[in-house]
């Protein structure tokens, strides 16, 4: 089977040429067989280096190429552009990893070039084999599922929908809104949070183009980007949606309240069929059946008899629900979760009354919160003259969370400013490592706390106690702080006392990535494909990012996130085919015994057994290419495109060619031999 | 010809032994120092004495009482978020104070320590009549008499100790220590 | 100086992680032994042990199979599947007298460049001190085949 | 009969024999025998790291040596002695050089360190290996209404060891609650008592000491409960001194844990060399006699 390969060593400057003897490779290239030419040339990626590969393609007719330079991760596409554009399938060319894999990685300028030449070796001997393959042409479905109803999740389903496509979004909560619903005001510019949310939230509500999943939770997910199929559960609201007008009677009629852990994070109670916040999307209520007397004990019944709708709006025998929706995309924005500050004893959260997590706070201070907006001490009256913030609880911390939280320097400087507005005499006292300010307006509202006679104290907290050592401390809460500026150890007696605890990925994150299918770091966060280039796409392709899950950020980043996370999906959607790889098993039905070892062994569910002809079959949509069928079948009667075992074989031969027949590596090896024996 | 080691690495590899983070990742966050209950008497905080061993104050750092003050608790160790051991330094720059006898005028830590070794080469176990009194005296009239009030008393309840106890082979252990340090032992 | 022995061993990089782990110890210029030649597969599931075997007759010293963390797999089990695949392997190839070290299953995320680094490294010195496989004396030798005799490949093993 | 390797430590000679004394008698009721290591020499405490840490390791790695003769467990009364043997055993088992270099020396005394003992406080002889369930059974003298603060200094939780809790531990409220008796809630109890700073710098270790008193007086305790005699030492024989230094006036109780277990068994005060306090500890024997008027 004799070709006619063009193979090209790149010298990507010095990058390669450095340590590979670049001319010595080309050289020993040309002799080889089935190689009609071999060049060497500066940069193969600049368009001569593809013009270089065309115009031999045409004048040498070559029929296969091969280019060693880079990872194909880098490359590949470039070249097998210049391939087609030179009239040659682009799948029968093969590249060879010299720079990242060899020149990189060592000095030793002998080892590297013959190193390179059984790379390139390999590659030649591999190419023979390549078949033409063409790119396979993929439906991609117009919806789009977007899981978490926060900020992020709500700018790309908005995004999208104004953009004319479908949005399915699944919420885990009663109401959508996230983290920032729970907030006062924002900072910089001292927003009102639900001022600038609720509109949005409306929006999604009445949105067309939106279906709106609340609580409800994605249970499982099949197929590939362009034909995913979600399964929801949609729980029981134990409420008629369609008859239900949110009027709110039952809540009020409900004789039962248990403490709201979730939305006013236990500053107070809610009712047993609740809305979690007044200005909740959508309107309708749901039952806690673990609080709930009727599904405890079988009584009570209030909110049924006070509804007022026709029929009644309150139905106890709802079921949850399943639904399957098919979407092409999905768009994962599902939060973040605080740390969890009881874990830091020394700060003694839980053990000292008046110390709080900053969400507590953000609800003692929100007028739509427990005490409307009165900031006051656990004892709900009295309010604090003398109040501690502490930062980095939890963050920059090898024993909890090596990372900055990015955002708890600058909330913690709005909580300052909202004691300080509220409370005009009190004073205020923020510990500090590093006062991180790094967004537009930010430094500004630092320079306005510091007006406004906050007293900044550069260390970090060690430890909070009411152990009094003077009358002054004396029922007090004592901070104890190295004040690094002066290096003296300072006991601040204040009242109250707010952690600013670090922002965690969710509890469930590593659930949620096997579902999915895509990769998540060892704190929990998802891993984007690329940091700094692709931060809203992931590994899987069809799933992609958005918000606080991928890292901690603030509510600007969530926004323009989501947004790109949208744009991303909406080029997909307005392409309508996308072309993938055509790397696919097939059976090759002759051959196939039709033992079914192959048939549990895909993970998609790509091979079923065809009954009457007793032979497995392939369904080519739903392979992903791995290949592991390919290599369990006893037959070999499954081959996978561009990776076929005669390609690799072939492969292997090709790069251990000089231990094979090469003279001196066996001299080596006997020397070694004799001092061995 | 290897360059001489600067202070900070000398430091740094006395610290090899133990197995916390290199002293170099200090963020001076002050946890160390807010947590440390006497760094009201050291004259440098233990956040500052690692920024001045990393800035190569070694003058500066042997004259200060900041490490003989360290009570060993351990405190700052355990609460360090770069992961360092600051005890284990603190015992670091002692050892390194001691072998160049280079320590701050007055300070009774030194004499002490070199004492208590010289004690347990000679009997094996340590011997709290030498111990105490003999710094006592350094410090001013009133503090020997309420020392020698509260050793009077402990006396009385037969918690003194009256004559040094032995080791049986102290031959032995002086050798075992004559195998670490050559010398002789430290006397 | 001497002579040293280099020991060649073959790759098996899987596209997702493995072989982007190599690309990352590239790009950070880590500097690890040039004794391993790469060869790119979508998925450690796809090493058939043929190929492993067919590397050790072709004259590798050392055969090393990337993939994976368990739980990370691009294709949801393909790593598993390696794994199962390894464990029977081994049992063979200590049948046929070859050294577990030669042959080595690493896992290795797309960030973690270091690691595969370092594994690469140690594997390169396990397999030096080994010495060189010589695969037609130390395992047709060994058993029982005379010198010169052709020996055709050895019939697929079932897939257990 | 479970035995034991005892290591003392050398304040338990004299200055903290009451401590011995206990040990012995409340392990006894409680049917453990702790069997004294033969000529086992002084731990450096923390002295000794000051001047060289081969050294220091060498001394520790001789009565650990001593103590796998025979195959017990190594079980220290003192903090500090427990801290540098626990440490000692874990980085000679971790570094074979530092090991086989600390061998070579230890030939001299015809000794080898291998690690195979485990090192225990003695603590936690009764918490983990007895186990509070079968101290409460053990109890015939429950201490009723006898409020006590535990004290656990410094170095019986610190440095972290494997994963255990350093700033909030409980086995010694369990303890003391085991022993019918009340655990008050005591902030500082893992607070340093200052240790040999009460020799090498006085005035620093006497606040120390005046806070711990102060925070016991705060929780209203009758008794402060301890596990180290260094902190034993500096907690009652300087309340006077303190006293002194701060014009305070506290005359609070400090007995070993050892102590309170032995009179909550049953065990006469004598036995438990209860007496050679400084500051006098009647009040506390009331509430064990309790029991024997009842009778």
């Amino acid at each position: 089977m004799s070709e006619k390969v063009g193979v090209y060593i790149c010298h990507c400057g010095t990058n390669i040429a450095k340590t590979v003897d670049v001319e010595d490779v080309a050289v020993w290239a040309g002799d080889q067989p089935d190689v009609e030419i071999a060049r060497d040339y500066k940069f193969m990626c600049s368009s001569l280096g593809q013009d270089l590969i065309e115009e031999d393609i045409k004048e040498k007719g070559l029929t296969r190429v091969v280019v060693a330079a880079c990872s194909p991760h880098m490359h590949e596409k470039t070249f097998r552009t210049a391939c087609e554009r030179g009239g040659l399938n682009p799948f029968l060319f093969e590249m060879v990893n010299v720079r990242e894999h060899n020149s990189w990685t060592t000095d030793d300028r002998e080892a590297a070039t013959k190193k390179a030449k059984a790379l390139v070796n390999g590659a030649v001997e591999r190419v023979i084999y390549h078949q033409e393959l063409e790119m396979m042409p993929l439906e991609i479905n117009p919806n789009t599922l977007v899981v978490g109803g926060g900020i992020a999740g709500i700018s790309a389903s908005l995004e999208l929908a104004d953009a004319g496509y479908h949005v399915y979004l699944v919420e885990r909560e009663p109401s959508i809104g996230g983290h920032m619903a729970q907030l006062d005001k924002t900072f910089p510019t001292l927003d009102c949070s639900a001022c600038i949310l609720t509109p949005r939230m409306v929006e999604v509500g009445q949105h067309p183009n939106i279906t709106l999943l609340t609580w409800s939770e994605v249970e499982n997910v099949e197929g590939y980007l362009g034909n995913f199929t979600v399964t929801v559960r949609k729980k029981a609201r134990y409420i008629n949606e369609e008859h239900c007008t949110g009027c709110g009677i039952c809540i009020e009629k409900c004789p039962f309240k248990v403490t709201d852990d979730v939305f006013e994070a236990g500053l107070s109670t809610r009712k047993v069929i609740y809305r979690p916040f007044p200005q909740a999307v959508p309107k309708y209520p749901v039952i806690d059946t673990e609080n709930c007397v009727y599904f405890l004990r079988g009584k009570c019944k209030a909110c049924q008899i006070f509804c007022p709708t026709e029929p009644n709006s309150i139905d106890f025998e709802q079921q949850d629900e399943f639904l399957n929706i098919d979407v092409g995309n999905i768009i994962l924005a599902t939060g973040y979760d605080l740390f969890d500050v009881s874990k830091i004893p020394q700060y003694g959260y839980g053990r000292l009354a008046n110390v709080f997590t900053s969400l507590e706070f953000e609800r003692l201070v929100n007028a739509a919160g427990p005490t409307s907006g009165n900031i006051v001490l656990r004892d709900m009256e009295t309010p604090p003259d003398k109040v501690a913030i502490v930062h980095c609880v939890g963050s920059r911390d090898e024993n909890y969370h090596k990372y900055c939280s990015k955002v708890c320097c600058m909330y913690s400087l709005k909580f300052a400013h909202l004691v300080h507005e509220r409370l005009p005499d009190a004073e205020v006292y923020n510990c500090y490592i590093d006062m991180r300010t790094p967004g537009k307006g930010y430094e500004e509202f630092y320079n306005r706390l510091l007006e406004e006679g906050t007293h900044f104290i550069r260390g970090k907290v060690a430890d909070i106690t009411d152990s009094a050592r003077t009358d002054e401390e004396e029922g007090k809460l004592i901070v104890q702080v190295n004040d690094t500026l002066i290096d003296k150890q300072r006991r601040i007696p204040v009242d109250m006392v707010i952690l600013s605890p670090a922002m965690e990925a969710r509890y469930d994150s590593r659930k949620i990535t096997q579902l999915f299918r895509m990769g998540c770091d060892f704190d929990g966060f998802f891993v984007e494909r690329h940091p700094k280039l692709d931060p809203v796409a992931t590994m899987t392709e069809g799933i992609y990012i958005a918000g606080a899950c991928q890292g901690p950020k603030d509510i600007p980043d969530s926004v323009s996130q989501g947004a790109a996370a949208a744009a991303r999906v909406a080029g997909l959607i307005a392409r309508g085919t996308v072309y993938i790889e055509p790397v696919r098993a097939s059976i090759i039905e002759e051959q196939c015994s039709g033992c079914r070892i192959c048939n549990n062994l895909c993970p998609y569910n790509a091979i079923i057994f065809n009954e009457d002809k007793e032979v497995s079959e392939i369904i080519t949509a739903l392979c992903q290419g791995c290949g592991t069928c390919v290599a369990a079948c006893p037959s070999a009667a499954i081959t996978g495109a561009h990776f076929t075992n005669d390609q690799l074989m072939s492969q292997i031969e090709g790069i251990l060619w000089d231990v094979g027949k090469g003279l001196e590596s066996i001299k080596k090896v006997e020397s070694v031999a004799e001092i061995g024996d | 010809m290897a360059k001489k080691p600067t202070f900070s690495k000398e430091i740094a590899n006395l610290l090899y032994a133990s197995h916390g983070n290199p002293i170099v990742s200090c963020i001076q966050c002050g946890t160390c120092s807010g947590t440390c209950p006497v760094a009201e008497y050291m004259d440098h905080s233990p956040r500052r004495l690692i920024a001045m061993i990393n800035a190569d104050l070694k003058e500066e750092v042997l004259e200060s009482n900041t490490f003989w003050f360290c009570a060993s608790c351990y405190h700052c160790t355990v609460r360090c978020p770069s992961g360092i051991d600051i005890a284990e330094l603190m015992y670091a720059v002692k050892r390194y104070s001691i072998w160049k006898h280079q320590y701050k005028e007055g300070l009774v830590g030194p004499v002490f320590s070199e004492t208590f070794v010289k004690t347990i080469f000679r009997s094996g176990r340590s011997y709290e009549p030498i111990l105490a009194p003999s710094y006592i005296f350094s410090r001013g009239v009133r503090k020997m008499f309420e020392e020698a009030h509260t050793a009077t008393n402990l006396m009385l309840k037969g918690r003194i100790p009256v004559l040094p106890s032995r080791i049986e082979r102290i031959e032995n252990l002086q050798r075992v220590i004559g195998r670490i340090i050559p010398t002789g032992g430290s006397s | 100086m001497t002579e040293q022995y280099e020991p060649i061993i073959v790759g098996f990089l899987c596209n997702w992680c493995s072989y982007r782990a190599a690309d990352l110890a590239g790009t950070s210029r880590l500097h690890y032994a040039p004794n391993l030649r790469v060869i790119r597969v979508m998925c450690s599931g796809r090493v058939d042990p043929q190929f492993v075997l067919k590397a050790l007759r072709q004259g590798a010293d050392g055969v090393m199979i990337a993939g994976c963390h368990p739980g990370e797999c691009h294709y949801v089990e393909g790593n598993i599947k390696a794994l199962r695949r390894f464990l029977l392997l081994k049992q063979m190839l200590r049948q046929l007298g070859i050294e577990k070290e030669r042959v080595q299953l690493v896992w290795a995320s797309a960030s973690e460049g270091i690691i595969l680094a370092d594994a690469i490294n140690r594997m390169t010195e396990e397999v030096r001190a080994l010495g060189p496989l010589r695969w037609q004396d130390s395992v047709i030798g060994a058993n029982g085949h005379k010198e010169g005799e052709t020996v055709q490949d050895a019939p697929v093993p079932e897939e257990v | 009969m479970k035995q034991y390797a005892l290591y003392p430590g050398c304040s338990l000679e004299k200055i903290a024999q009451s401590y011995r004394v206990s040990a012995i008698e409340t392990s006894r009721a409680m049917g453990v025998e702790l069997k004294e290591i033969d000529d086992w020499n002084c731990c450096g405490a923390t002295a000794y790291f000051h001047v060289d840490e081969l050294l220091s390791y060498t001394l520790v790695a001789r009565n650990l040596a001593i103590a796998e003769k025979e195959n017990l467990d190594f079980v220290a009364p003192c903090s500090a002695c427990y801290k540098n043997a626990y440490f000692t055993k874990k980085y000679l088992n971790q570094d074979p050089e530092l090991a086989e270099h600390i061998n070579y020396a230890l030939e001299e005394d015809n000794l080898h360190f291998t690690g195979n003992i485990a090192v225990k406080h003695l603590i936690e002889v009764f918490v983990q290996d007895l186990g509070v369930e079968q101290i409460r059974d053990k109890v015939s003298n429950p201490l009723e209404g006898l409020r006590v603060a535990p004290y656990y200094g410094c170095q019986i939780v610190r440095p972290r060891k494997d994963h255990e809790d350093v700033e909030e531990p409980q086995f010694f409220e369990d303890l003391i609650s085991a022993m019918g008796a009340e655990p008050v809630d005591y902030p500082n109890k893992v607070r340093c008592c200052g240790g040999s700073l009460i020799i090498t710098s006085r005035v620093a270790a006497l606040s120390l000491v005046r806070v711990l008193l102060q925070s016991a007086v705060d929780s209203n305790a009758m008794v402060i409960a301890t596990a180290c005699p260094l902190c034993q030492v500096n907690l009652e024989c300087y309340q006077e001194q303190v006293n002194q230094e701060f014009g305070t006036e506290y005359s609070i109780p400090i007995l070993y844990f050892t102590q309170i277990l032995g009179l909550s068994l049953g065990i006469p005060a004598k036995r438990l060399g209860i007496g050679t306090e400084l500051v006098s500890t009647k009040e506390v024997l009331t509430y064990a006699q309790k029991k024997e008027n009842d009778l």
